[in-house]
């Protein structure tokens, strides 16, 4: 039947071709273009010692930022993410700094964020309460409980070095911060992109009723992108505490919406419209990137902030331009 | 092996759907299902698919009764379900679509990409032998028909013993049509049951082993179709005699009117017109196969940001192509095919829907509106178009399919007044029961009685035969030869559409 | 002994002085035995706007004392004219003194930043680049950044070689992550790092030590318990701060509510006077073991 | 054809009314027993005085999520909204403290928000950025602007008292805030219930090919939903700093989130799956009466926040289970 639509006119298929790639690369190009700026006009750059700080400060903002592409790719929201990083920055410390031996803190941690997951997944699957109002809910519960653990306090000190190496130390050269981020991004790429799971868990964020006819068990995928939400955020959180030193309880609470921006972002590249690992890894980079090279340029805060703002508006406005991005 | 339904009732808020229907399908043959729009077809087959838990009633398996639960609890009974609106993930490829929730895999967990596509490709030369579908794409990218096949094999993959087919040639063109046709007869010999809902007397008369009738959620009769004449199906259907009413055609005007829209040299994308000419008083069918261009041509007429042309004129007024709003203001109007994506909004009332291009009707003045005065024009039009709803009130996405398409017209008779002097008309009855077609016919009569000049593309072909005075046959996205009225023959289309003109 | 209903209204309970001053009013209660003050906390999670509405409620709800800490008064003005018009008393703990305060208890900013300053200047010796973090938002840590912008005048040999605006939500890591990237751009260039509170310093101490700086002087100032350990280690690079006494204006305040409010005495005669400043000494490496 | 399906008998109509009124409703039948619950348990809880109090509360937020609103209505989040309430709230008071007369003041704040919100609108609808990432990029310009402007700190003193009435004052016995907030409702009510353009807003949000297809001209109101945001959002701000005697830079932070749950609450009732002003409005005193009233009880803000989560989760489970709510 489609003959005509199909017959591949040479000119046709490299004016698609390009057309393609505009869409699909061109915040990477941006990414590329902003990579290059800064490596031939601020001196220590693309010093390897650079390489390295840039890793470690993006690692955890990837790590969360991977867990809500699983949600973004259901169309489940998690709006508590940033009080689950906190949840774990606080938990874990706590454990260990009481004598917990640190396997065991790592799993409570992991359990907690597990439960917290369930707990999400619950409200919004079984009871049915859109995931937007049952996180925002969830937060308010978590920030109250983060606070109640410690009495408001900060956890500092006590530590035992095991534990403050995850977030401090090196491996092989390179930072253990960058191994987490890679391994997470490596994992949460292959699961989406060539498992089963991650095929339905597209597959209900694209259209559930479709998902519903071809047997999928819709809930149970929607239920799995929150809980891994939740997982990926407590790693994070336990990640950030032994790279701070120090159990904050309200120092997940950026990760909301950094996360976000860093979703956003990378729906705007590879698959544009879609959430994808990948692409998330790349927000994170890109945002990463702007805010180390331009404290590497010695520019004020809220200079950089501005100039923040105006870097990811010209990066996503080429592929706008060509593109009907829906990210809602 | 037999599916039962007993006793089914199911009730919404302020409508009883299903009055106690009781129901026998078998997997040896196609059981066609009828009634008018809201009869409670679709309703009755969301019980069966398990989209629907009945109010009360059962569903019987093999002398068990069973619950179903959802979509998922009838595919493990064998139930397969291409409802009525179509129901693909966009984002995937043809192929993942096809398997969906049967991937080949690896280990338990991984997908076997290669052989997920070279599965769905054999599944699609298997049901589908001559139809050709990049599967590779992602199906929003493709046109309706293909994804409709897509559905339908995906519904097909796993050898259910019942397959529900609701409506689905309704957006069918013609060489699908007779392939799906083809299929449908076939299936029962391999042992799958067909369900087929569709409003094509003929083609449900042609089809089917055993008919169903409902009407107005009640159970009417259930006989071996060969008992059942068309002229018995409509009597069934609507209570009342059918015949020489439902088989009217436009009487060729004596009098032609002024010209009411004239283009010279319109280019739209690859579509090229030379010279269009539509006169007040006459309905015009466009036919055509699969991207013939009949399609995009008359909604470019409504929407044309991106034609161009060398004049174009509408009663008289030289024009420049561009958006609807503008268009709109010089006297052009369009109806389009696809209702709930280009023309509807389901979370809204049928009298906002109704009030969405001319809201000002229901307005004192200074854009403010008054609930008191659109609810007396919304009531106008549904009385106009004969729509079966509780109230104006209604959620629009409660209305059956025939009664959604009814207020996607009304929006033009909301208001319009005289101020219409083109209309256009895509797939004006998609989905529409015999006894409304009539209606929206009688309509499109008297809308061109009175001075206005419609365009009607379409690929029911016994549609345009009957409402147009002439028409206009598409191949390769360029007009053919006319065919005047009194050349009207299903045959004589075919061929034009094909290019091999008569 | 009389039941009392308190409300202590922290600005931001997730900092360490608001934390200390409640340990410390907390602490006065149970040595004196007042098992019959019932307190609640709120906290204002840094927002001017949720200290107004916290005060009004305490005052709406009847309280017998509001204990306000490590806020700033001027932004609650018509919640404090609730709470005069209730005939409730508001104890200010370093929040400034407004009129419909009884006493604002509190250290001298200007006084503890110089102190901490020149030392670390003299350290110096008069010569080497710095790293200036500021924060302007709250007023201690500005006033703080302000007077050593003033001493820097008196040391042409010191350059500072960057100045950071600390991000007050996610301090800790806005300024490990800035020193980090500092280390890079700097390296050993970089001889001393002056933070406008403990906390950051350690998160400076933190990113110097992973980038492999080690002869760098930095200071915080506050004298939290962790700080003080911090510059007594011989070898950490935190070299000074200062002691502020946060427990003890908590429990200076408990003790005035108890002879006001309870005892009934006049608070003219209880206060020496509008605002109270407590001492807070410098800590070096040499008596920082007297504070542990 | 349509005497038998709307022949009303009795015990349908009765089940019409029955369940939709369950959706509708249950949200607010939840916040009368919290009224009732606190009215009979904390003791000063029904005072004028203290109605006056939580009049004055929410105004802000309220007005910031009438705003919201529109942009919801249509479709597109304005996620910038917090940092043009801080905008608003800087700029105003500098103004003042500059010597420039009151009405001016007011007027150059409108005037700020009137440009941010094009500026949103442009990058939005000319550009084609998704709402979600160029308010995201928006905020981040604006956080800088409102710290530059004043360097980070706050004002203090210097207002003109009446500015401060404003904020602090009444008119006939009511806080002239509470006056803001009934007519920012009244205003936006009426506007998006009962005025064309309204109608077009929710029909742009709705379905916009349909919309498209109806002459309505898409760009234009998806323009208008964001600038409405924007102009609510610095009212919301000039008030606030009137309020607060203070303009400081970051207090407008909390309106986003906190906005949003007004929004997301109200979506729960009245039309569920509907932005609409009354159900924004009574989002909004959902959680102003939760705050007050748990304030009053005396519990601790960490408690309080746990209970407050849990609060919302269980009104808004009671309309999840009966209705399907697709807030995104
Ligand atoms: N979710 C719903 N809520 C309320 N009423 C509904 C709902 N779904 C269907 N109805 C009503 O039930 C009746 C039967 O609808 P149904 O869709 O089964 O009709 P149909 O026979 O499939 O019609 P069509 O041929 O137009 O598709 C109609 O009156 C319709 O308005
Ligand atoms: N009513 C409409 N108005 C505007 N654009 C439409 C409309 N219907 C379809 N389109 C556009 O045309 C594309 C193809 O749609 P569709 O599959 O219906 O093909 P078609 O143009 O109708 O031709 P055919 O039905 O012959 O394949 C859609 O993806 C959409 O972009
Ligand atoms: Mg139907
Ligand atoms: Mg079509």
């Amino acid at each position: 039947m489609s003959e005509i639509a199909t017959s591949p006119q040479i000119d046709r298929v490299f004016g698609l071709v390009r057309k393609d790639h505009i869409q699909r690369y061109s915040t990477l190009v941006v990414l590329a273009l902003m990579v290059l700026g800064f490596s031939l006009f601020v001196g220590r750059f693309l010093t390897s010692q650079n390489v390295m700080n840039i890793a470690q400060q993006i690692s955890m903002l990837t790590i969360v930022g991977a867990g809500l592409t699983f949600g973004f790719a259901a169309r489940e929201m998690d709006l508590s993410v940033g009080f689950t990083v906190g949840l774990a920055g606080v938990l874990v410390p706590l454990l260990l700094v009481g004598g917990t031996p640190l396997p065991l803190a790592l799993l409570a941690g992991l359990g907690a964020g597990l439960l917290v997951g369930l707990c999400n997944a619950f409200f919004v699957t079984v009871i049915g309460i859109p995931s937007l109002i049952a996180t925002l809910a969830a937060g308010s519960i978590l920030f109250g409980i983060n606070f109640l653990m410690t009495g408001g306090r900060a956890i500092y000190g006590g530590l035992p070095d095991s534990y403050l190496w995850l977030g401090q130390g090196r491996l092989l050269g390179i930072p253990v911060l960058a191994w987490f981020m890679l391994g997470a991004v490596a994992v949460a790429w292959f699961v989406m992109e060539r498992t089963i799971f991650g095929r339905y868990i597209y597959a209900v964020g694209g259209n559930q009723k479709a998902a519903e006819l071809s047997g999928v068990q819709v809930r149970r995928y929607r239920a799995a992108s929150l809980v891994v939400c939740s997982l990926f955020a407590v790693v994070a959180g336990m990640l950030l505490a032994a790279r701070l030193g120090s159990g904050q309880p309200n120092a997940g609470e950026r990760y909301l919406l950094d996360g976000l921006a860093t979703v956003f972002i990378g729906m705007t590249m590879l698959r544009p419209g879609t959430a994808t690992v990948l692409g998330t890894f790349f927000g994170a980079l890109f945002i990463g990137i702007i805010n180390n090279g331009l404290n590497l340029m010695g520019m004020d805060t809220y200079i950089q902030s501005i100039v923040k703002g105006a870097i990811i508006l010209v990066a996503v406005a080429v592929v706008s331009r060509s593109t009907k991005l829906n990210l809602l | 092996m037999d599916i039962r339904l007993t006793d089914i009732v199911m009730q919404f808020p302020g409508t009883r759907a299903l009055d106690g229907v009781s129901v026998t399908f078998r997997d040896d043959e196609v059981h066609g299902l009828i009634g008018e729009n809201g009869a409670g077809k679709s309703t009755l087959v969301n019980v069966l698919g398990g989209s629907l838990t009945p109010t009360t009633g059962q569903v019987v398996i093999g002398g068990r009764p069973v619950r179903l639960g959802s979509p998922h609890g009838a595919l493990t009974h064998g139930i397969a379900h291409v409802s009525q609106e179509g129901n693909l993930v966009s984002g995937l490829t043809g192929a993942e679509n096809i398997l969906l929730g049967h991937e080949p895999r690896l280990g338990g967990a991984l997908i076997r990409t290669r052989a997920l596509r070279r599965q769905a490709a054999d599944l699609l030369r298997e049901w589908f032998p001559r139809v050709s579908i990049d599967l590779s794409r992602p199906v929003g990218d493709l046109p309706m028909a293909e994804r409709k096949v897509i559905e339908i094999v995906r519904a097909l993959r796993g050898n259910p013993k019942i397959v529900i087919l609701d409506e689905p040639t309704a957006t069918l063109p013609a060489r699908e049509k007779e392939q799906l046709w083809q299929i449908i007869r076939s299936l029962p010999k391999r042992g799958v049951g067909v369900v087929l809902i569709s409003h094509f007397l003929s083609e449900i008369k042609a089809l089917s082993d055993t008919i169903t009738v409902l009407r107005d959620g009640r159970h009417i009769c259930t006989e071996p179709a060969a008992s059942l004449s068309e002229e018995k199906l409509v009597e069934l259907m609507l209570r009342r005699t059918g015949g020489a009413a439902l088989k009217a055609k436009t009487t060729a005007s004596e009098a032609q009117g002024p010209v009411v829209l004239m283009l010279r040299g319109w280019h739209v994308g690859a579509v090229e017109v030379p010279d269009f000419t539509l006169r007040a008083g006459e309905i015009v069918g466009l036919i055509g196969l699969t991207g013939a261009g009949h399609f995009g041509f008359a909604r470019s007429l409504h929407n044309s940001a991106g034609a161009r042309a060398a004049r174009m004129e509408v009663a008289g007024k030289a024009i420049a192509p561009g958006r609807p709003a503008q268009m709109q203001a010089a006297g052009v109007a369009l109806v389009p095919d696809h209702r709930m994506e280009y023309a509807l909004i389901g979370e809204w009332t049928l009298r906002e829907n109704l009030a969405m291009v001319h809201p000002e009707q229901g307005s004192i003045g200074a854009g403010i509106l008054s609930p008191r005065r659109e609810e007396a024009e919304a009531g106008r039009v549904m009385r106009l178009m004969n729509v079966k709803a509780h109230s104006s009130g209604q959620l629009l996405k409660e209305l059956s399919g025939g009664n959604k398409q009814k207020i996607s017209i009304g929006k033009w008779l909301y208001g319009a007044g005289e101020r219409y002097r083109v209309m256009i008309f895509i797939e004006p009855t998609e989905g529409v029961d015999i006894g409304a077609k009539t209606e929206i016919y009688a309509e499109m009569r008297r809308l061109a009685a009175t001075g206005v000049g419609i365009i009607i593309a379409s690929s029911d072909l016994l549609e345009i035969e009957s409402v147009a005075h002439r028409v206009i046959p598409f191949a390769n996205q360029r007009p053919g030869p006319e065919i005047p009225q009194e050349r009207f023959s299903e045959a004589i289309f075919i061929a034009a559409m094909s290019g091999t003109a008569a | 002994a009389q039941a009392l209903d308190i409300v202590m209204v922290n600005s931001n309970a997730a900092a360490q002085s608001d934390q200390r001053t409640k340990a410390g009013f907390e602490a006065w209660i149970a040595e004196n035995g007042k098992s019959d003050w019932n307190v609640s906390y709120l906290d204002s999670g840094g927002s001017g706007e949720a200290t107004a509405t916290n005060i009004q409620d305490a005052a709406n709800r009847g309280v017998d004392a509001i204990v306000v800490t490590m806020a700033d008064l001027r932004a609650s003005r018509a919640a404090l004219d609730a709470a005069k018009a209730a005939n409730i008393p508001v104890f200010a703990v370093d929040s400034g003194f407004v009129d419909g305060v009884v006493v604002d208890v509190t250290t001298n900013n200007w006084a503890m930043s110089s102190d901490v300053s020149v030392y670390l200047l003299d350290q110096l010796k008069g010569e080497g680049n710095l790293v200036f973090f500021r924060m302007a938002e709250h007023h201690g840590t500005r006033k703080r950044g302000d007077v050593m912008e003033v001493v820097l005048k008196e040391y042409p040999g010191v350059k500072v070689l960057a100045e950071h605006n600390i991000n007050y939500t996610a301090f800790f890591e806005d300024t490990a992550r800035t020193m980090e990237d500092f280390a890079a751009r700097f390296g050993t260039d970089i001889d001393a790092v002056w933070a406008p509170w403990d906390e950051p310093a350690q998160a400076v101490v933190n990113s110097l030590n992973a980038a492999g700086l080690t002869d760098v002087k930095v200071i915080g100032i506050d004298g939290h318990p962790a700080a003080i350990a911090e510059v007594c280690k011989p070898d950490s690079q935190l070299i000074a701060t200062v002691a502020q006494p946060f427990e003890e204006m908590g429990a200076q305040v408990a003790a005035w509510i108890d002879a006001i409010v309870v005892e009934g005495k006049p608070a003219a005669e209880v206060i020496p006077s509008e605002i109270v400043y407590l001492d807070a000494p410098l800590i070096t490496k040499k008596n920082c073991q007297d504070f542990l």
